[in-house]
């Protein structure tokens, strides 16, 4: 019950025959814990929900490839400092206004004002500025960078997720005036309850969507969520989490999409604090995890190992000379013992979703001889207070932190490990480390930023910073009786464009 | 009866500025960041602050309380720090949700335990009252996450008799959203029936075993004409406090059913609000949930006044 | 097949506890037969049981109950249920009981009527009629039970008599706890009923005299077994059981104070119930008691006396009490000339939230002095009570004790004046801390009233028995435990003990004992007497003085007798000689005028209802508030015997 | 009645064989709480990804769940946690609830007034709130869900045992030793306390049963202890998804919470009816 169709706009429809008219889905996902609003969400549901509605210049694909929506294409100039893309002519938002250039400057300057809140402005960081975007012609729109970046045409890409193209008078009422260029239009929007969507009957590529609509349904509880879906009131999870729905999946009462990804759930170590200042202690946790059952029971088997280092298997650079790090006691012991070590100790502060983990992290290291302390915190609190002094997940001695999938492997380098890197919970500092990472952003060539990945791949798997056990797939599950073309995302992104009754 | 509403009338304010001054404690010392809880982890420290410094968090507990109080009582609820919606609305809405689950499970709830206590009562001491109670009782000690999940996997994912959940969809007539609403209301009245059942079958012993009964016996009534005459009421209308407690229980105490049944109720907006530190939100649930505690309380009161000659013609107190 | 009840050897038991014991009489229509006892002793299951009904957990455990010929224990519940319906009606012990608080007291009615046939239109009309018959008016069918007096439910049982109107009534204590004018006024209504009927009555009391005056024959029940039994008068006038002698002999009565004629009670109590002895039931209590008593019951024995059946080895031996007018003056305090009263109560005004109870309350009681206060229930008497201990310190008005101005407030009493004040209650069951033996309260009582150390010497002076001392309440009976209740409000040195009808709850014979018990007191300590009852015989056999409370006003006070045998006020007249009041209206009582008006034989219309009455020295020292000259108040000889009058 | 029916006969005997029973179950959990190291057949943490959600049968007697742990291990375990937060909640409540309520009932007043109004407001807060606040303020662990429940205990216990008050004071014997001097506490402590003794136990049974359900509750809700604790509550909300695939992993701890509240429950009323037939 697998949809292997593609998410292309222009693309081919999915096997089968050709899809059928007329339906609603039903969709069911937990209720934003904030406002729907385009320029400050962050949660999986409110990204879902904007981007059936309003699109990107460009679509980031399931995997990772970048697929021209507003924008028909791009290219770089000044050896990647200036990028210009074309627009696609004729597309208009749904209440019928033209979407032109000044209306694609007038949404990137929206992020890019220093007042915005948004976090794209945190993305956008070092590489594009305030009046850094131009409209030189009605279907042109040029972006003049602060320094060289390769991979641009991601942060313009839904990898981005805060990019999308709004109207020019968008005033952060997206649940009452949500207008986008999207498949789908809001027809009504209840914070407690769910979202009713309709097709846009203006929609830019013809016959495109094949459903009447989309029913969101909120359920604040992944159980009731996935009971709902076991009970047929809804037909597909839009954020659906592995372990709960692999296992059922195998019964056969829902079907499940399931992509690898680059989505992780990192270990982080605070380097510069007792017991985790000596690399030999990190390591001894490192090689005291049973990476295969941690990926089976809280991956559920859809992903891959991880090896401690940043470069998920998916990413094109990942290095694949690393040997694979394994449980061994025998060298937790010797390391600790090297450390001086006798009775480790520490307490795993994380937030209620990692609890499995952090339970399974508990057991495991309780078999190599290390206590841990489990510190559950609401999410609230866990990413509460001052990220400059005190916020549980950048200050704890260790603690697990959960990351969606990011397009590039710099995503997650530069704030995580690098040098007084905004998120650096680790606060791990390595010049060698550093250099390594800056030459991977700016190397134009494949094999020399091949070669930078496999430096700072060496580096983080020696020197353990964070520990990654696994990179955690996506899955989607659905009522693959009743609908087809429903896809899993790495990102957990949707494209309902192209899903269809059966 | 003047006086006595009075008195409880004016005690109603008291109690709900003592909620709100609790509530309005509570959230200062729980840790969260609101700015931070909205924008999301990515978002910068800048802004952050900035969100903060437009809602008037940085100014002191007083002054925020007061600022809060002076607008609540002009009818200014104020917007969700988080959900960035008028409280009024959001609350409202999630009021006539909770209120429809807990009347639905209430009116299923009082013929139930009435018929249950009165026929425990009028057999006391034999295997059916046993049986009764002591069922009433098992029922109404086992957690409603239990009995809930049962019934869910019983009759919506296997017989698929009910929908999983208790919300219905947008364009539902009235029929299929008690459709939706049967099972957790079941769930309430199995837990709130034993409750209920046992005070009546206490009031029922108390009548069929008293004077009056007695009298009506040795006046050579027939049983069934004594039944329906005399003990149905007397034994039924003592059970309004205790349907009261209940109909508190289900105002309030909902939490679970709802996270249960994903019915998005106040019990379940408080929990979430109470997480999120959103003050206005948590504020006007709590209120609204205790106004409607209190005004339960005084209706149970009031109808045991209605109900009975003897205290609805008496003095206050 | 024989006219009338016939109780033939009727045995009946609760549990294996023998409750009722081959009780054997007859009962012809249109005649009376009246059942006395002490409390427990199973009048009530006896009058049930002629019902055909047991209590919870009673069986019937031999002999037969006919009705007409009908064998009532032998009836089918459908037939029992038939046989009811026009065979037997009951006026209930608990008046307030056995009416249904939820229905109005027309329904009620109407409901027997119904059950007799009659339509739905029909029934209510007939159900007004019945009550207005038994003077209530047409109005009160609408009244819920508790909107009634405890007279008017009364008489709506009586209504529901004349509804059935059976071959059997069964009247359970149809007056206690009712006031005496409104006593007479439901004895009155019964007497009508039984002419008019012409039905077999039981009559059921504890009350000998009230049995004596309305029945036509009389048993004694003791302990289950029915020990004499005969005409009326003659039981009353020359009791043949020792028992049925102590009950007459222990009885206060009216117009004659302690000092004429002494109480003599019965020792002991009633055995508990079960408890088997081989010889006669009252053996251990008879003063005339001898071995062969002890060892087999007695028979029933018909000849001794002449129409009587006796119980009895010895009839007629026991000792009589006699009537012996000893020093008038002896007893009676004289207040020291010059010395201020012990207490002085001065426009005391108390309530309850808005509704006043009393109303200006003008009081003196003298040092050693006992003054007796009566009063119908609700007159106000607990309040005054209460008021004066400092238990009820809301309202106005002054009290001074002994010359000093005495707090309302017993928070405001120093601790030194609280323990010269102490007082006795009503109902034994709460008076004593329920989960304190008796030596610790009386302890307790000595170390806070600064008593003499010693409860084992307090016991004795209240003549509590050393083995009691161990014990808890909830083991007492209820005149042991008023005994330790006097015993405690004695361990200091108080000069004024209020006693809220210390007796009120307990039986003649017991009654008896705890009176003499308060004298001796009094006559050792020489404590003055705040003595509260509504019984005036009992009042009487104490009191030095005696004031009259009617609806929070002090109508009357004086010296004991006058105030008793008259010139007095027309209340404490209706109180005395039962003297027909005329039937209490509620009537409105606008502030102004006299209170009893409505009630009053000897109204002033024109001036009672609209100016309040003066209050008038009729005598030295006897103040009567009523507008009557002196000379024209009533006089009341109380009746001095028993048995012989019948209303 | 007009014949001695089936009430007239004594049931005394197979009630108290009846009381029984929830006895033997609450004993049986108190010695699974204290001695489960000794009676598990494995480590209830113990995770083994082989044998993730194992049937009932050899070996795992009642399954395994989705990290392959034993869940009747796990659920002998769970017997632990809500046994030792129970009885202090319970004790903490009737305890604070009995003295607020005989202080209250005693002295009358307006500072009854007052203790009243701000019982009411307790009673009015909501529990989750508490919860979520005192989680906040001292991390999981049993001692806040004995403050939790205790402190929500304390307005009910505090309502009933004010009244049970309310009418003991009227009484006469508390006139009397009012009127004898015993200064306030002598009266409260040896006058009415013993007195209300009754509604005191009763208070404190109701309270146990609905102590065990509301630890269960509050884990259920996530607001209990430390994750990886075998809390029953937890068990049943973590698994219950797996109701289809793993029913064993919800039943499990299900029932066994089941058995324990009914058997408090029962046990409580039984205890009650002697109480109350005092
Ligand atoms: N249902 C019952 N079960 C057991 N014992 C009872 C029951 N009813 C009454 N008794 C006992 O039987 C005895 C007789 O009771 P009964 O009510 O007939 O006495 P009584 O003479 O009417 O007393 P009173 O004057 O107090 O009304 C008492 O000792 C009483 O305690
Ligand atoms: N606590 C109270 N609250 C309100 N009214 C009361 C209260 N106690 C007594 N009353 C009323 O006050 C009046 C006087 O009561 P009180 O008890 O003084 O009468 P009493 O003469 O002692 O009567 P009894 O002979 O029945 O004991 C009655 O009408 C009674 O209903
Ligand atoms: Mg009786
Ligand atoms: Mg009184």
């Amino acid at each position: 019950g697998v949809g292997e169709g593609a998410a292309g706009g222009t693309e081919g429809s999915p096997p089968g025959g050709p899809p059928k008219r007329g339906g609603t889905l039903r969709a069911g996902s937990p209720p934003p814990p904030t406002a729907v609003d385009p320029v400050t969400m962050y949660d999986g549901t409110a990204i879902a929900i904007v981007q059936l509605i309003a699109e990107y210049l460009i679509w980031l694909d399931k995997d990772f490839k970048l697929v021209p929506r507003l924008a028909e294409s791009w290219e770089s100039a000044d050896g990647g400092k200036r990028w210009t893309f074309k627009l696609r002519p004729g597309v208009t938002f749904s209440d019928g206004t033209p979407v032109d250039a000044e209306t694609v400057k007038a949404s990137f300057d929206r992020l890019l004002d220093p007042g915005s809140k948004s976090a794209a402005l945190s993305a956008f960081a070092t590489v594009l500025k305030a009046g850094g975007v131009a409209a030189p012609a009605p279907g042109v729109v040029e972006f003049a960078l602060e320094r060289p970046f390769s991979d641009f045409p991601y942060l313009v890409s839904a990898g981005n997720y805060n990019a999308v193209i709004l109207k020019r008078d968008y005033a952060g009422d997206f649940t009452k005036a949500g207008i986008g260029t999207g498949p789908f239009v809001l027809k009504s929007y209840n914070a407690s309850t769910g979202a009713t969507l309709v097709r846009n009957e203006r929609y830019w590529d013809p016959g495109r969507p094949y459903l009447d609509g989309v029913e969101i349904k909120f359920y604040a509880d992944d159980q009731a969520d996935l009971l709902a879906l076991q009970g047929g009131d809804i037909d597909v999870q839009l954020l659906s989490r592995p372990a709960l729905a692999q296992p059922l999946a195998a019964t056969g009462a829902i079907d499940v999409d399931t992509v690898k990804g680059t989505g992780v759930t990192v270990l982080t170590l605070r380097t510069d604090l007792a017991p985790f200042d000596r690399k030999e202690v990190r390591q001894a946790v490192a090689y005291a995890l049973g990476r295969p059952a941690i990926l089976q029971s809280i991956g559920s088997n859809v992903g891959d190992l991880g090896n401690d280092h940043l470069l998920a298997p998916l990413f094109p650079a990942a290095p694949t000379d690393l040997p694979q790090r394994a449980l061994d006691k025998a060298k937790v012991a010797e390391l600790l013992k090297r450390a001086g070590v006798t009775d480790l100790r520490f307490t795993l502060t994380f937030e209620a979703p990692d609890k499995d983990y952090a339970v399974t992290i508990q057991n495991q290291l309780k078999q190599a001889g290390i206590t841990v302390e489990l510190d559950q915190r609401s999410s609230k609190d866990f990413y509460g207070g001052d990220q400059a002094k005190d916020t549980p997940w950048l200050f704890t001695q260790a603690n697990l932190v959960g990351w969606a999938g990011r397009a590039v492997p710099s995503q997650l380098i530069i704030p995580m490990v690098k040098s007084g890197g905004t998120w650096n919970g680790s606060k791990y500092a390595n010049p060698a480390l550093d250099a390594a990472a800056d030459a991977y952003d700016t190397a134009t060539t494949d094999a020399a930023r091949k070669a930078a990945a496999a430096t700072v791949a060496k580096i983080l798997h020696e020197d353990v910073p964070l520990i990654i056990a696994y990179w955690s797939g996506a899955v989607r599950a659905f009522q693959g009786k009743k609908f087809r073309g429903v896809q899993a995302h790495p990102a957990q992104y949707v494209d309902f464009g192209s899903v269809s009754k059966v | 009866m003047r006086t006595f509403l009075l008195r409880r009338l004016a005690a109603v304010p008291l109690t709900l500025a003592g909620v709100s001054i609790l509530v309005f404690l509570a959230t200062d010392v729980l840790p969260g960041d609101v700015g931070r809880t909205v924008l999301g982890r990515e978002a910068s420290a800048e802004a952050v602050a900035l969100y903060n410094r437009q809602l008037g968090l940085d100014d002191p507990l007083w002054l925020r309380y007061g600022r809060w109080l002076g607008h609540f009582l002009t009818g200014d609820w104020g917007t969700s720090y988080t959900l960035r919606e008028p409280v009024a609305a959001l609350v409202g809405g999630r009021l006539v949700a909770s209120l429809t689950l807990a009347l639905f499970a209430f009116v299923l709830l009082v013929p139930v335990a009435l018929g249950a206590g009165l026929v425990a009562g009028a057999r006391h001491d034999t295997w059916l009252d046993r049986t009764i109670s002591a069922t009433g009782l098992a029922l109404g000690a086992t957690p409603e996450f239990v009995t809930g999940v049962v019934l869910l996997v019983v009759f919506s994912v296997q017989l698929r008799w009910f929908p999983v959940s208790a919300q219905a969809g947008p364009g539902d007539g009235p029929l299929a959203v008690l459709g939706h609403l049967f099972l957790p209301a079941l769930s309430l009245v199995l837990l709130c029936t034993g409750y209920v059942a046992r005070h009546v079958r206490a009031s029922t012993i108390a009548v069929v075993d008293g004077g009056y009964v007695r009298a009506a016996r040795l006046r050579g009534t027939p049983p069934a004409r004594i039944l329906y005459r005399h003990v149905l009421r007397n034994a039924t209308v003592p059970a309004t406090s205790a349907l009261g407690v209940q109909l508190q229980f289900l105002l309030g105490g909902l939490v679970v059913v709802e996270l249960l049944f994903n019915y998005p109720g106040l019990g379940a907006l408080l929990l979430q609000s109470a997480v999120d530190r959103d003050v206005p939100t948590l504020q006007a649930a709590a209120m609204v949930l205790g106004l409607a505690y209190l005004t339960v309380t005084l209706l149970a009161d009031i109808a045991y006044r209605l109900l009975d000659p003897r205290v609805r013609l008496a003095v206050a107190r | 097949m024989t006219a009338g009840l016939r109780v033939e050897a009727l045995s009946a038991a609760y549990g294996p506890a023998t409750v009722l014991h081959e009780v054997s009489f007859a009962v012809t229509p249109g005649e009376t037969f009246g059942v006395v006892g002490e409390s427990g002793c199973g009048k009530t299951t006896l009058g049930y049981l002629l019902g055909g009904h047991l209590q919870p957990g009673g069986r019937h455990t031999g002999g037969r109950v006919t009705v007409d010929g009908t064998d009532i224990l032998a009836l089918d519940p459908a037939g029992l249920r038939r046989w009811r319906r026009t065979g037997v009606a009951f006026v209930h012990q608990d008046a307030a009981g056995a009416l249904d608080p939820t229905m109005r007291v027309g329904t009620q009615l109407a409901e027997v009527l119904r059950l007799r046939g009659l339509g739905r239109g029909a029934a209510a009309a007939e159900a007004t009629e019945l009550l207005r018959r038994v003077r209530l008016p047409g109005e009160a069918a609408r009244r819920y039970p508790h909107q009634l007096s405890g007279g008017q439910r009364q008489r709506v049982m009586i209504a529901g008599v004349l509804a059935a109107r059976p071959r059997l009534i069964v009247l359970d204590e149809p007056t206690t706890g009712l006031d005496a004018a409104v006593r007479a006024d439901v004895l009155d209504l019964l007497a009508r009923l039984r002419a008019e009927l012409a039905a077999a009555v039981v009559l059921i009391s504890h009350d000998l005299d009230l049995v004596g005056r309305h029945c036509d024959r009389v048993g004694v029940l003791y302990a289950g077994r029915l020990v004499e039994s005969g005409p009326a008068a003659g039981i009353l006038g020359d009791p043949a059981h020792p028992y049925t002698a102590g009950l007459l002999d222990s009885a206060p009565r009216l117009g004659m104070p302690r000092r004429v004629r002494r109480l003599a009670p019965i020792a002991g109590r009633l055995p508990v119930l079960g408890a088997t002895s081989p010889g006669c039931v009252f053996a251990a209590r008879c003063p005339v008691a001898e071995a062969a008593c002890t060892t087999a019951e007695p028979a029933l024995d018909e000849r001794a006396v002449p129409g009587r059946v006796v119980r009895c080895l010895r009839p007629g031996t026991a000792p009589r009490i006699t009537a012996e007018v000893t020093s008038q003056t002896a007893a009676t305090v004289r207040p020291e000339p010059g010395q201020p009263p012990l207490l002085e109560v001065r426009g005391l005004v108390r309530g309850y939230g808005d509704t006043a109870v009393l109303d200006h309350v003008d009081l003196t009681i003298g040092a050693g002095e006992v003054v007796g206060l009566v009063g119908e229930s609700g007159s106000g008497k607990t309040t005054l009570a209460r008021a004066i201990a400092g238990l009820h310190a809301e309202g106005t008005g002054q009290l001074r004790f002994a010359g000093a101005a005495l707090p309302a407030g017993l928070r405001r009493r120093s601790p030194a004046l609280r323990r010269r004040i102490q007082m006795v209650f009503q109902d034994p069951d709460t008076t004593l801390n329920p989960s304190q033996p008796v030596w610790r309260i009386l302890k307790r009582a000595l170390r806070t009233l600064r008593g003499k150390p010693g409860v084992a010497a307090l016991a004795a002076r209240t003549r509590l028995d050393e083995e009691l001392l161990r014990r808890r309440p909830g083991q007492l009976s209820g005149g042991q435990k008023q005994r330790v209740a006097i015993a405690r409000s004695f361990a200091g040195a108080p000069e004024l003990v209020i006693c809220d009808e210390p007796v009120s709850a307990l039986d003649v014979s017991v009654q008896a004992a705890m009176l003499e018990l308060l004298a001796e007191q009094r006559e050792r300590t020489g404590t003055a007497y705040l003595f509260i009852s509504h019984d005036l015989a009992v009042v009487g056999y104490l009191a030095d003085r005696v004031a009259v409370l009617y609806r929070g006003v002090l109508v009357e006070q004086g010296p004991a007798g006058p105030v008793l045998a008259g010139p007095h006020h027309p209340y404490t007249a209706t109180l005395v000689g039962a003297a027909p009041s005329e039937p209490s209206q509620p009537a409105l009582v606008n502030g102004a005028g006299c209170l009893f008006f409505h009630a009053c034989a000897r109204r002033i219309a024109g001036l009672c209802d609209v100016t309040a009455p003066p209050l008038a020295e009729a005598e030295p020292g006897h103040f009567v508030r009523c507008h009557l000259d002196p000379a024209a108040l009533p006089r009341t000889e109380p009746t001095t015997s028993i048995g012989g009058v019948r209303a | 009645m007009s014949s001695p029916g089936p009430s007239a006969r004594p049931r005394t005997a197979a009630r108290s064989r009846a009381g029984l029973v929830p006895v033997a179950v609450i004993l049986l959990w108190a010695v699974v709480a204290a001695l489960w190291p000794h009676l598990v057949p494995h480590d209830p943490a113990l995770q083994d990804p082989t044998v993730r959600f194992r049937p009932p049968g050899p070996g795992h007697w009642l399954g395994t769940d989705q990290f392959g742990r034993d869940v009747l291990s796990r659920v002998l375990a769970g017997a632990r946690p809500v046994l030792v937060v129970a009885p202090p909640a319970t004790a903490l409540g009737v305890l604070a609830g009995t003295a607020v309520g005989l202080i209250s009932g005693t002295v009358r007043g307006w500072f009854d007034d007052i203790v009243m109004r701000v019982l009411d407001a307790v009673m009015v807060f909501p529990t989750v709130i508490a919860a979520v606040l005192f989680i906040a303020l001292l991390g999981r662990s049993p001692l806040v869900v004995v403050l939790v429940v205790g402190a929500a205990f304390v307005p009910i216990v505090a309502r009933s045992v004010r009244a049970a008050t309310l009418v003991e004071r009227e009484k006469p014997y508390v006139d009397a030793a009012r009127l004898r001097g015993e200064p306030l506490p002598s009266l409260m402590v040896r006058e009415i306390l013993p007195n209300i003794r009754a509604t005191v136990l009763v208070e404190a049974t109701t309270r146990l049963g609905d102590a065990v359900f509301a630890a269960a509750t509050l884990s259920f809700l996530g607001l209990g202890q430390p994750p990886g604790s075998p809390e029953w509550g937890a068990a049943v909300s973590d698994n219950r998804v797996w109701l289809q695939v793993a029913p064993w992993t919800v039943l499990a701890p299900a029932l066994a919470i089941g058995s324990l509240v009914v058997a408090v429950a029962l046990l409580s009323d039984a205890l009650r009816h002697r109480l109350e037939a005092r």
